[in-house]
């Protein structure tokens, strides 16, 4: 059974209760003046590709830290899936089946390709105390499991090929998959990637739009922060357009492309 | 029993400006440089030394002596950070210099030990045992008023220095973003260079002061090392104001802790001070609490 | 994934388990190659090393936690098992196994005092830490007898097996078995738990402490862990060396002792294990070899570590590696590589 | 090539001849082999340099012409002041050099690490340097304690403080460590017990610089006649000036009088300055003493190292005449040397005079001198003993 047929099985386990998969009501995040994020509120059905852009300095990426559990909210509700996060720090989010990846990439540069991906297995090892120390029947299945299922994830962002070479000897567009892939090796029920595209060239972008429509058919929910206006449009259900911390417009990505509030906030007022 | 509060007082204010001159150097490194240097109480034990055997050896003026340990410690810097600190610049680890510069401190020390011996040196400056009386019965040695005065004028230059000249807005670029400050055309290796030659410059000075009240052998840096960082962390690292209120705490801890408890406990209460700072103000007693940016 | 087990650098785990066999022999025929007690004396403060330098580099080499204070954990492990036996009269082994548990919860007692502390800010802690330790062994001494010292401490008890001579450990090769023995065992439990889950999860955390809480990594806890385990093994160490030397003093714990096992950590190779083996047993022998050069020796032994940390980060096992590259040696890597 | 290393061959044949011949002609001399266990390295090898000196010193005279047929010979090894190290080198130097006798060590808790070690090989340790009572009681048939320990001096000094000095309060001033404790301890009860009366107990870390608070506290405690202070020199010299600065002392105008150990040197007075001024202490080595003896070893010091000898030296220099004097009874092994040494009565070396009690302990208290510190920092010997 390969990873993202697994990751798919484990989104359809849980059947998506009819509300929300995934909401917030009035979040609030201040760093000493300045006002991050004010007052945003989110609804974001199971199984659908949620996008949030605006323009830099806008609090996306303080949003996705406020939802991963990096940061806590100095007010306002988040609940996924019937738990409330508020509170909950970010490695206790995992286990509840919540994943991400950084802006700024964070790979464990002194560790192989494959060694990344199967630290990021941390959660999902059913091995007996004891067999932590001595090294028997479970500890050996689920050392197998773990490398087949690492392999699968590496083919399935195409970095198969390099899985024994140090992290930090990778191409940036790889290092960007690598990422992908540790996010994915947490077998995620929602996965939230800060600005996956950045940095990319097109090939590399199109490749990511692929992977990302393979996992959503699969039933996986994303949340995109980015910027390439291109894959956004392409690829996302809903659209959060957010300025100076707040709610702009949401929509889908025609409507805010048609919105001019929002080509106002992009390219300053042009009427 | 005021004369002794007082003269506590005194006491503790001369010891508070010895460790903060000694500290100072420590927090410039790490304010600019984000490092440790291990060797830095060393570089004071050769100051001291290169100024007793300039007075006692080649028959020099003491104060002319303040000035040879000044060069001899920049002298020190400089290599220092040009063998350790900057070849390790690349490799991007933050704990790599701070064991190598153990290694340096262990060198020096053992070093000194051969050339030097293991016996104490007399170093008495003209001013060590010339005492003022003060009023109250209280009194003070010119040496101690001497260390007082340089370390408020360092820190004054210090201050000046970096606030208004454009060479220290310069260090202070540095100190908060390496890469943008150079974007703006300053060269931070040279900048960082800099720092490293005036905080050796400062360690090698304080030497040459502190060599007539230290029991002056090559394992004098030891004692005060440590305590050193624990002023530099209770006043917050890079944080010259910080060290500066620490310092001068830690020191009338000591005299009041020697004249109520035991000489014996100083270090243990200057320590559980310093863990109880990192348990609820890591960051120390200026500084803000900074949010890891991701 | 396996990392560098045994005493060879890299190869999968038959070729490990047999590396780890020639160790065992090597071990048992030490003490009847040397037979002095000079040298018998320099193999068990070699064992007693390897443990204190394996203990470290499980908290500095696998979780990146820049402990400076090991050696706080080393005389809190020698002062308590001394203090049971002596004072309360509790039996060897009871007291060495409280101690052993008692340092490795100051190890975690210091690990969650210090728990937002990264980098510089938890070195100089633990290091603020080792000097407290020291203070109050020199200042209790209603408790500790401070400088005075503790003399006449006992070796551990003979062991009386049914049809077997008795063993008596005054005599130093059975204190070198039995001390080589613990040493052992743990370098297999570290080098276990290393090659388990758990090693992977501990250098996500030297790594990348942020990622690695975004793979549900609870960062703290682990650190936690780290320093338990690391302190504890220390805190072994200590029973040891009372128990072997006979005589306590607060100035065998000073803060440049933890300095000497970061040095064998360092020079052996962080984060390797097998490394530090090496490492504890280089900086051992070597100043008993240099003995004749009095203080020449301290400075080679600062010279030694500045020039590894500068020149070969990865130390004795990274040049043994290059050795084997130049003369094509090395084995297929496969994926294990040797990871520092 | 080839020629030149005909050459080279024949130089080699010929050097070792010559290196034959030589040990032939000592030969027929018996050689009492000295094992020399001191801190060579770190802060302890400020005792280790200066025993070396006087050690070396005294073989390289009684070698001249040898005792009763025997040449001495010494290996050194670093025990750095510290019990693990000192049980490394005690068995390096049995196992390897296997000597006929021991000296050293002078760390109280190193000398008590290795005495099981001496015993159990059954060769003599003779001590010249730590003060711990516990060397000799109960010690160990072969351990031998020339200076006298502290509860002997601390006896000695706390009852002439009180009857010739009467004074009526002190002040305990030590360094943390086994002798300075055990010092205090010692003058502390007898002061007590002859009606004294202790103001303070101010113990402080070796790594203690300033001792300006020190003197504050002590000139906070009103009149105070005597204050004993035990610590090294380096220490030592900068408690005496801050109590000079404080006033406490008569270098500074006060009244209160410094007692010290035998652990200052000769020409403490000379670093320390006018602040020394009234200092009474006991040194173990008098270079005012007229004996010839004396007189010889300083001369002789002198032309070897041009410095000063220090009491360091000098207690090196006797521990060898003490072994001499042994091997001139006839002492030639271990056992033999140990059984006579035990009986040594009337041995007068550099530092005094040595008689051995039935626990291997010198009584003769004359290696004890008691000097006074006079305006021209010159010594004047009181002659309390």
């Amino acid at each position: 059974m390969t990873a993202p047929d697994r990751v798919a099985a484990a989104a359809q386990a849980r059947p998506a209760t009819a509300a929300a998969f995934f909401c917030s009501e009035g979040l609030h995040k201040r760093f000493g003046g300045v006002q991050a994020v004010r007052d945003i509120s989110l609804n974001i059905p199971h199984g659908s590709v949620f996008a949030i852009i605006g323009p830099n300095g806008a609090g996306k990426s303080t949003l996705l830290n406020l939802m991963s559990g990096l940061y806590q909210p100095d007010a306002g509700r988040m609940v996924f899936d019937g738990v409330d996060l508020v509170g909950v720090p970010a490695h206790k989010r995992v286990r509840l089946g919540l994943a991400r990846t950084f802006q700024k990439i964070r790979l464990f540069k002194q560790l192989s390709v494959l060694g990344n991906v199967i630290a990021a297995f941390h959660v999902h090892h059913d091995i007996p105390a004891w067999q932590y120390v001595v090294h028997g029947a479970a500890f050996a299945r689920d050392h197998a499991r773990c490398r087949a299922e690492a392999i699968n994830l590496l083919r399935f962002v195409g970095l198969e090929a390099r899985a024994s070479v140090l992290a930090a000897s990778l191409a940036y567009g790889e290092q960007r998959m690598l990422e992908l892939a540790r996010a994915l090796a947490t077998s995620p029920r929602l996965l939230m990637l800060d600005e996956p595209a950045a940095g990319l060239n097109a090939a590399e972008v199109e490749r990511l739009l692929e992977r990302i429509r393979l996992l959503r058919e699969r039933g996986m929910t994303i949340i995109v922060v980015e910027h390439n206006m291109d894959l956004v449009m392409k690829i996302s259900d809903r659209v959060l357009v957010m300025d100076y911390g707040q709610h702009l417009f949401a929509g889908t990505p025609a409507e805010v492309q048609a919105n001019p509030s929002v080509i106002a906030a992009y390219l300053g007022a042009m009427t | 029993m005021l004369t002794i509060v007082l003269q506590q007082g005194i006491n503790g204010i001369v010891f508070g400006s010895l460790y903060v001159l000694v500290a100072l150097g420590l927090t410039l490194i790490y304010g600019v440089l984000v490092q440790i240097n291990f060797a830095h109480a060393d570089i004071v034990t050769i100051g001291a030394f290169a100024a007793y055997f300039f007075t006692f050896l080649f028959g020099g003026n003491y104060l002319v002596s303040i000035g040879i340990a000044l060069m001899v410690g920049a002298a020190l810097g400089w290599l220092v950070n040009a063998t350790i600190f900057a070849p390790l610049r690349e490799r991007g680890s933050e704990l790599l210099p701070l064991i190598a510069t153990i290694g340096v401190s262990i060198l020096l020390q053992n070093a000194m030990l051969l050339w030097f011996g293991p016996i104490p040196y007399a170093f008495d400056s003209p001013y060590s045992n010339e005492v003022i009386r003060l009023g109250g019965g209280t009194f003070i040695t010119w040496q101690n008023l001497i260390i007082i005065g340089v370390s408020a004028v360092t820190i004054a230059l210090l201050y000046a220095f970096m606030k208004f000249t454009m060479m220290g807005k310069a260090l202070r670029a540095v100190a908060q973003d390496r890469e943008t400050a150079g974007l703006m055309g300053i060269n931070p290796n040279q900048l960082i260079m800099l720092t490293f030659v005036i905080a050796s410059a400062l360690a090698g000075m304080g030497g040459a002061m502190l060599g007539p009240i230290l029991v002056l052998t090559p394992f004098a840096g030891t004692s005060v090392i440590v305590k050193a960082f624990a002023i530099v962390i209770i006043g917050g690292f890079g944080n010259v104001e910080g060290t500066i209120i620490a310092g001068l705490a830690v020191g009338l801890v000591e005299s009041f802790a020697t004249q109520l408890v035991n000489p014996g406990l100083t270090d243990l209460i200057v320590f559980t001070l310093l863990l109880l700072m990192l348990a609820f103000r890591p960051t120390g007693l200026i500084a803000e609490k900074r949010e890891e940016n991701v | 994934m396996s990392s560098g087990g045994g005493l060879a650098l890299a190869g999968q785990s038959g070729n490990r388990r047999w590396w780890l066999f020639v160790a065992a022999v090597v071990i048992a025929a030490l003490p009847l190659v040397f037979q002095d007690s000079y040298w018998r004396t320099n193999l068990i403060v070699c064992a007693i090393n390897i443990m204190l330098a394996i203990g470290l580099d499980f908290i500095l080499g696998y979780a990146g936690q820049l402990n400076l204070g090991h050696s706080a954990f080393y005389g809190i492990g020698a002062y308590a098992s001394t203090l049971l036996i002596m004072k309360l009269g509790v039996p060897f082994w009871m007291a060495f196994v409280c101690a052993v548990v008692l340092s490795g919860a100051a190890g975690m007692a210091l690990s969650i005092f210090a728990v937002r502390l990264r980098g510089h800010y938890l070195a100089i802690a633990s290091l603020g830490f080792a000097v407290i330790v020291h203070q109050v062994l020199l200042n209790w001494i209603s408790l500790t007898q401070g400088p005075l010292g503790i003399y006449a401490i006992k070796p551990p008890p003979d062991i009386a097996l049914p049809g077997l001579p008795v063993i008596s450990f005054g005599n130093t090769a059975n204190m070198f078995y039995l001390v080589a023995a613990f040493a052992f065992l743990f370098y297999l439990l570290l080098d276990q738990l290393v090659r388990s889950p758990i090693g992977e999860t501990l250098t996500a955390i030297r790594e990348d402490e942020v990622s690695a809480a975004s793979f549900g990594i609870n960062c703290t806890a682990w650190k936690v862990f780290a320093f338990g385990v690391g302190s504890a093994i220390a805190g072994a160490a200590g029973a040891f060396y009372a128990s072997f030397v006979g005589t306590l003093v607060p100035d065998a714990f000073i803060i440049t002792e933890s300095f000497t096992i970061l040095a064998m950590v360092i020079v052996g190779g962080m984060g390797t294990l097998i490394g530090p083996v090496w490492g504890a047993i280089l900086l051992t022998v070597l100043p008993e070899l240099l003995r004749g050069f009095g203080d020449l020796r301290l400075v080679l032994y600062g010279a030694a570590l500045t020039l590894v940390v500068l020149f070969l980060p990865g130390g004795l096992v990274q040049a043994v590696q290059i050795l084997r590259a130049r003369f094509g040696l090395l084995r297929t890597a496969g994926d294990a590589g040797m990871r520092r | 090539m080839r020629k030149h290393s005909a050459i080279m061959r024949t130089g080699v044949a010929a050097t070792i001849v010559m290196i034959a011949a030589a040990t032939a002609a000592h030969a027929q001399d018996k050689v009492i082999k000295i094992g020399g266990l001191f801190a060579m390295s770190g802060p302890g090898s400020y005792f280790g340099v200066q025993d070396k000196q006087g050690i070396d010193l005294a073989i390289e005279q009684l070698n001249k012409n040898g005792v009763n047929g025997h040449r001495f010979e010494v290996q050194y090894e670093d025990s750095a002041c510290s019990p693990l190290p000192a049980t490394q080198a005690a068995k390096r130097l049995l196992e390897q050099y296997k000597p006929q006798i021991v000296l050293g060590e002078e760390c109280s808790d190193a000398t008590l690490a290795i005495m099981p070690l001496m015993e159990q090989a059954k060769v003599p340790l003779l001590n010249a340097g730590s003060s711990s009572i516990k060397i000799t009681d109960p010690g160990n048939p072969w351990t031998f304690h020339i200076m006298p320990n502290e509860v002997m001096q601390g006896v000695d000094i706390a009852t002439n403080a009180y009857k010739r000095l009467n004074a009526r309060t002190a002040v305990l001033l030590y360094e943390n460590t086994n002798a300075g404790i055990g010092n205090a301890k010692v003058f502390g009860d007898t002061f007590k017990s002859l009606g004294g009366q202790i103001l303070a107990d101010i113990g402080f870390g070796r790594d203690v610089n300033d001792f300006t608070a020190i003197a504050t506290r002590i000139a906070g405690l009103g009149k105070v006649d005597v204050i004993p202070t035990y610590t090294l020199e380096g220490q030592g010299l900068r408690i005496t000036q801050a109590l000079a600065q404080a006033s406490v002392t008569k270098g500074g105008g006060g009244q209160s009088i410094q007692l010290g150990t035998i652990w200052l040197p000769f020409g403490f007075e000379q670093k320390a300055g006018k602040a020394a001024l009234g200092y009474v202490r006991i040194v173990q080595f008098d270079p005012t003493d007229k004996r010839e003896v004396v007189q010889n070893f300083i001369r002789s010091f002198k032309a070897k190292y041009n410095q000063e000898p220090t009491h360091i030296n000098a207690h090196a220099f006797d521990q060898i005449l003490v072994v001499a004097d042994v091997v001139r009874r006839g002492g030639k092994d271990s056992q033999s040397i140990r059984d006579i040494m035990a009986t040594t009565k009337d041995f007068s070396g550099v530092t005094g005079s040595v008689e051995f009690d039935k626990t291997n302990q010198n009584t003769k208290m004359d290696t004890i001198h008691y000097m006074e510190t006079l305006p021209d920092l010159s010594w004047k010997a009181l002659g309390w003993n």
